[in-house]
């Protein structure tokens, strides 16, 4: 391979892009050594096995990645403004639309959802940490170095660029000639290994680490819907790990899975990518769901309406997840009989849901509602998502999606879900527990003006697309002619894009901000808020608790404070705590990892193999470890304590 | 807790579970390659004759339903088994018309 | 539920004893699902596309009933041979279970042996990976099998090195089970393999 | 918040219909009987998503102000209410029946949509073949062949048979019908009839590739007169398409339309490339199904 292949080359943005990143990475290596902080990052975060750190890289990474997909994004709305633009060139397009997709779901949704979920989860339930803690680390950098392989590609390389579904045979060899489908391939492959054990970790800890007294049914509803959540990944990303292994041998290897020749088929991939896609969809929506139940009946001062429903639905939810897939795929032409059933079963998702938002509405009814910014994310996720929903039910009608399937009709839609759903529960989430990770407050003014910006701006972008779609406008055109009477919808939908770019950066100002001016949050408790996480100092000491407490009743800390008037601690019931300790072994296993991944994309297979033999030289390193933690003495929690309260 | 009688001195379970095992893998050969049964039935009896084995290795030899947690894995497989025949028979299904 | 730190319990079998080993049994079940999807993927993948044989051979073709029966029956005897490799930890003999590992490891790797040999037969009569769907859903899904196996292989050589080394502690039990789950679980995935892949193979 | 959502659900759509674009709205201008049917199966769903739409948003708007915390209230202790299982089973009961109502003619129309929309009249068929990045028409019974452009007769079936040289492609024209992928060694069938003569967009729908935006195409739906006029016209004046030129056409890129007065059917038809039996000997499978047995016709080549 020569040079001028292997870095990409030739537009202006790409060669901007590379100085940028040169620039930043040269800035962090002279703030690390400047500040002398080199042994404090591998000390305090890249060898940290605390489940709360580990949160806050997670959303640090998807923050940085909702950057990247939403430059994508604006990238593509402004060459989609007006008929006939030649700001992008079509591969150029192409390559966005792909990444923006992949993206978006996989490295920003998926993270930002993990992440809270390693923050919140141990909290609510009372737990220590995770069940696995080292194995947490794992699946981080696993995580973190797919998600840095996938967007190397951007300089190294060049970008995948059949679509993030990646449907055969545009994305064979035959049609894909580059690395960019390998990069595809491998990174998201990386990072699923780390979601699948992330998965198996948190389903383990809901189940056995729960504090005593919080049976299934006092569980907070967050907690809830990760349990279902882990379900879904445990079940669905080993579908996805063999898709792609697949599509690894077809294209690195020549095996004939989805080829046009030699009895392969396109469809199968078609398939075995919506088996996972489809629950993965319910994968990044139900933890929304969950974040939602705890900002609403927080904010409207009462316990969830219809708890048992609410749980009952989710359950509901994600066992048709499984059975729904063949709705991506109506137009395939399997027949009237298999796409009738996958119609019903899809359509049937909407009574869950259905029920869903009328127990949200219900809990709203007799609160007192404040209008916090977690709020408001929260009570604009409801009609907006139902926008979403209904036409969900609309796409689901096998007969009438004929004529919605792949137009900006569904564009629409799954922005109304995805954004309305899984954004705004990232955002609601990451105001409700900001002060729970770091201490303080996000300021308030500036967090409503980032929703204000960016919920009227999602209307203005997402909802003239529905009219596109019945217009006639399919998805991943790089442009479209003039006469069509397109281009007054499309000139409206950039507008309310770059609304929520500027929502987003008020949103970074708001995280800078507050750090210097932000309310410091002492009581631990700043909400008022009803679960275990807020009966613990703001940020938590690492250990989380001092003592394991007792939960008698569902919303375990409003009940604690009603009866007891708080959490309390009485120091003759300390206890030396058992802590993992640190490990730098995930960090360089998943190295090994990107190595690995790096050789396989270039077909360079040496280098493949010296990852391989490092990853299994960890594992055998990690086979004979004995090293079973460390006990926190009485004094030292005791001190701890004092610390932690008086908010230094 | 039936993580915690296994005080036998002779394996019976084990042995059961093995003799079974051959048994079972035996009569499938037969049915599959000399029972001259239609094929429909061969291919239901051979499924049936595998799910039963494997079932044979989940409850004689891998004690699923022991400890405290026997009930969670127990379910744990069982979905997993349901999820299986998902993916299996829904893909055939989906695609019988190009097969 | 009750206190979650190490709490140990000297009236289960010694694998079970402290919280951490109770959880990583657990876990381990839980991997074991996931490992069902995979294969249950990689099954649907072989019989949506074991009849596409494009120019190569078809299955009845290829596949000969007695290499997959001696293959089969090593399997399933080093299953049940690890089987009475636990069975002997509960009863606290390690020269037992020692043996027993040894058997097994044994078979497994007479299977190894067999599977390659079936491997490279196929491949001198140009039926390879390249040739056929069916050939690269019958290579990928027996050789993802048959890499567990071998992972299996290694993963038991360092248990039994630690087993040496440490003799019977909480945790060598604890590694020795799990790994006896992983060895069952293979064997659980052949009978179907063996079913689906070869007999239906050789009926069709 | 209430603006917002006015603005988007309200001030836009008014908007636009007031602009006139209604027959620019391809998919709710149906000109022929597939696309009414699923144009009908659309409003009828529309009606119930927009009374759920307007259930959701008035309780929403009611609570949001009724229960929102003011200067009055600030004593106020919200109830501690579980739950109330009546509403929940209305609430249950009430989408399921939507639900029902929806699925029924679904069902319906889908199954509708494979068979001709009427029997009266014999249906032509015109096999499509999608490539990188134009549309490739064959008549077989008519022996002739377009590129990027079709004609049919008004007022008969026509059922298209679809298949690809390469990436898939979606087959859409939307004022005449929903969408049919065509795919690589596979043959899908997609049923349209136009109700009068006229002109109509069609494009594919399916991300084929760099140039895919421009893979449009026009059919021209005519008067069965007109249509064997034109037809005849084609017989005589075009030229001959030679495995040569098809070879040509088919390279990556983009191609002007085109006729020709036989079609590539005679050499190659993509549909029955990918064969898994290449001896043509049926399947040992005794208890085939009637529909992958037809189906299997294509297993020779």
């Amino acid at each position: 391979m020569k040079w001028s292949e292997f870095f990409v080359t030739g537009e202006p943005l790409i060669y901007a892009a590379d100085v940028a990143i040169v620039l930043t990475m040269v800035g962090i290596v002279f703030v690390l050594t400047y500040f002398k902080k080199w042994k404090w990052l591998w000390n305090e975060w890249l060898t940290t096995v605390d489940h709360k750190k580990i949160g806050v890289m997670y959303i640090i990474c998807a923050v940085l990645m909702l950057f990247r997909g939403g430059v994508d994004a604006l990238l593509m709305r402004a060459q989609l403004t007006a008929p006939n633009m030649k700001f992008l060139d079509a591969q150029h397009y192409n390559e966005i639309f792909t990444t923006h997709g992949t993206i978006m779901i996989l490295f920003m949704a998926m993270p930002f959802i993990i992440g809270l979920m390693n923050i919140v989860v141990p909290l609510q339930i009372g737990a220590r940490d995770v069940a696995f803690p080292y194995l947490n680390a794992l699946s981080f950098w696993l995580f973190f170095f797919g998600a840095l392989l996938f967007n190397i590609s951007f300089v190294i390389g060049g970008s995948p660029d059949a679509g993030w579904t990646a449907y055969f045979p545009l994305a064979s060899n035959e049609f894909s000639h580059g690395v960019g489908n390998n990069y595809y391939a491998v990174a998201l492959q990386i990072s699923g290994i780390g979601t699948l054990m992330t998965g198996i970790n948190f389903l383990v800890t809901i189940l056995k680490m729960r504090a005593p007294g919080m049976t299934l049914m006092r569980m907070p509803m967050f907690t809830w819907t990760i349990l279902i959540t882990c379900v879904l990944i445990i079940f669905a990303f080993p579908v996805l790990t063999v898709a792609l292994a697949l599509m690894t041998f077809d294209r690195l290897f020549d095996t004939q899975f989805f080829t046009m020749a030699n009895g392969g088929m396109s469809m199968l991939w078609a398939n075995l990518f919506w088996i996972w896609g489809h629950p993965e969809v319910y994968i990044v929506i139900l933890p929304a769901f969950g974040i939602f139940s705890e900002v609403v009946s927080t904010f409207a001062g009462k316990r969830l309406f219809g708890y048992k429903a609410m749980v009952g639905s989710i359950v509901g939810i994600a066992f048709l997840s499984f059975i729904v897939w063949v709705h991506h795929f109506f137009t395939m032409g399997a027949g009237p009989a298999v796409n009738s059933a996958f119609s019903i079963t899809t359509m049937a998702i909407a009574i869950p849901t259905g029920v869903k938002i009328f127990n949200w509405l219900f809990t709203l009814r007799k609160g007192k509602i404040r209008f916090t910014t977690a709020m408001l994310w929260s009570l604009a996720f409801i009609p907006n998502f139902v926008i979403g929903g209904v036409t969900g039910v609309m796409l689901a009608m096998a007969a009438a999606d004929y004529q919605y399937h792949n137009s900006y009709f569904l564009i629409a839609h799954f922005h109304y879900v995805l954004i309305a759903g899984t954004v705004f529960a990232c955002f609601a989430g990451l105001h409700y527990w900001y002060p729970k990770m770091f201490g303080h407050i996000l300021n308030e003014r500036l967090g409503k003006w980032t929703f204000w910006l960016f919920m009227i701006g999602f209307n203005i972008c997402f909802f003239p697309m529905y009219f596109l779609g019945l217009m006639g406008m399919t998805r991943r055109m790089y442009t479209y002619s003039e006469g069509l009477g397109w281009t007054p919808l499309n000139v409206v939908a950039t507008v309310g894009a770059a609304l929520m770019g500027i929502g987003f950066i008020v949103l970074c100002y708001n995280i800078y901000y507050s750090a210097r001016y932000g309310e410091r949050d002492m009581t631990g408790d700043p909400w008022n808020g009803r679960t275990l996480e807020w009966a613990t100092a703001s940020p938590p000491v690492h250990y989380n608790f001092p003592v394991t407490p007792v939960v008698e009743d569902l919303d375990a800390y409003w009940v604690m404070k009603k009866k007891y008037g708080g959490f309390q601690v009485k120091e003759e019931d300390l206890k030396p705590i058992h802590m993992p300790s640190n490990s730098g072994r995930p960090f360089w296993m998943s190295v090994a990892f990107f190595v690995a991944g790096f050789g396989l994309v270039f077909k360079w297979f040496a280098l493949a193999i010296v990852g391989a033999l490092f990853i299994v030289l960890g594992l055998i390193l990690r086979s004979f470890e004995d090293d079973d933690g460390y006990y926190i003495p009485i004094d030292e929690i005791k001190r701890m304590e004092r610390a932690a309260r008086k908010g230094a | 807790m039936g993580a915690n009688g296994h005080h036998e001195s002779f394996p019976w379970k084990h042995i059961i579970g093995f003799v079974l095992s051959l048994v079972l893998t035996f009569a499938a050969l037969w049915v599959a390659l000399s029972s001259g049964l239609p094929l429909k039935a061969v291919i239901v009896i051979i499924v049936v004759f595998a799910v039963i084995q494997a079932s044979l290795q989940l409850f004689m030899f891998m004690h699923v339903n022991e400890s405290d947690s026997g009930r969670i894995q127990t379910f744990n497989m069982a979905y997993s088994f349901f999820i299986a025949i998902v993916v299996v028979a829904g893909s055939i299904w989906v695609m019988q018309f190009v097969l | 539920m009750g206190e979650v730190a190490h709490r140990y319990d000297e009236t289960l079998p010694l694998e079970y004893r402290t919280q951490e080993s109770r959880l990583n049994i657990l876990g381990f079940w839980i991997f074991l699902g996931a490992e069902v999807a995979l294969f249950a993927t990689l099954f649907a993948t072989y019989l949506v596309l074991f009849q596409r044989t494009g120019s190569g051979p078809t299955a009845s073709e290829l596949f000969e009933v007695k290499d997959v029966l001696i293959e089969t029956l090593l399997l399933l005897t080093s299953s049940f041979t690890c089987g009475l490799a636990i069975f002997e930890m509960r009863r606290g003999r390690l020269a037992g279970l020692l043996a027993w590992l040894l058997v097994t490891l044994l078979l497994g790797a007479g299977f190894i042996a067999f599977e390659i040999r079936e491997f490279i037969h196929y491949v001198h009569e140009g039926a390879t990976m390249q040739t056929s769907a069916f050939l690269s859903s019958f290579f990928v899904l027996v050789g993802t099998h048959g890499a567990h196996v071998s992972l299996g292989i290694g993963w038991m050589i360092l248990i039994i090195i630690q087993l040496l080394q440490r003799g019977f502690t909480p945790k060598t039990a604890r590694k020795v089970f799990i790994v006896s789950l992983y060895w069952h679980f293979l064997d659980v995935v052949w009978i179907f393999i063996f079913t689906l892949v070869y007999l239906l193979g050789m009926v069709m | 918040m209430k603006r917002a959502r006015w603005r988007a659900v309200l001030v836009l759509p008014l908007l636009f219909l007031l602009g006139g674009c209604v027959e620019r709205t391809a998919v709710l201008n149906p000109q022929g009987p597939v696309a009414r049917m699923q144009y009908d199966l659309i409003m009828w769903s529309v009606g119930f998503m927009l009374f759920i739409i307007v259930v959701v948003f008035t309780l929403f708007a009611v609570f949001l102000i009724r229960y929102r915390e003011k200067p009055e209230n600030a004593g106020y202790e919200p109830p501690d209410e579980e739950g109330n299982t009546l509403l929940e089973v209305v609430w249950t009961a009430i989408p399921i029946l939507i639900v029902a109502a929806l699925a029924v003619p679904t069902v319906k129309a889908t199954f509708a949509l494979e068979k001709p929309p009427t029997e009266k009249v014999e249906p032509i068929t015109i096999h499509v073949t999608a490539a990188n990045w134009k549309w490739i028409f064959s008549y077989p019974e008519e022996n002739i062949e377009t590129v990027n452009y079709v004609h049919i007769p008004a007022g008969v079936p026509v059922k298209f048979k679809l298949t690809s040289v390469g990436p898939m492609n979606s087959f859409w024209v939307p004022e005449l019908g929903g969408q049919k992928y065509a795919m690589d060694g596979m043959e899908t069938e997609l049923i349209l009839q136009a109700d009068k003569p006229g002109s109509y967009m069609g494009r594919s729908a399916n991300f084929s590739g760099e140039k895919f935006a421009h893979m449009e195409f026009e059919v021209v739906a005519q008067t069965g007169d007109d249509f064997r006029k034109w037809v005849n016209e084609v017989k005589q004046t075009a030229p001959k398409l030679d495995e040569k030129k098809y070879t040509q056409i088919l390279k990556p890129g983009l191609v002007g339309r085109m006729t020709f007065s036989n079609t590539h059917l005679e050499w190659i038809d993509h549909a029955k490339q990918n064969s898994h039996h290449a001896d043509g000997k049926p399947m040992k499978n005794d208890d085939q199904s009637d529909e992958a047995m037809t189906n299997s016709h294509h297993h020779g080549e």
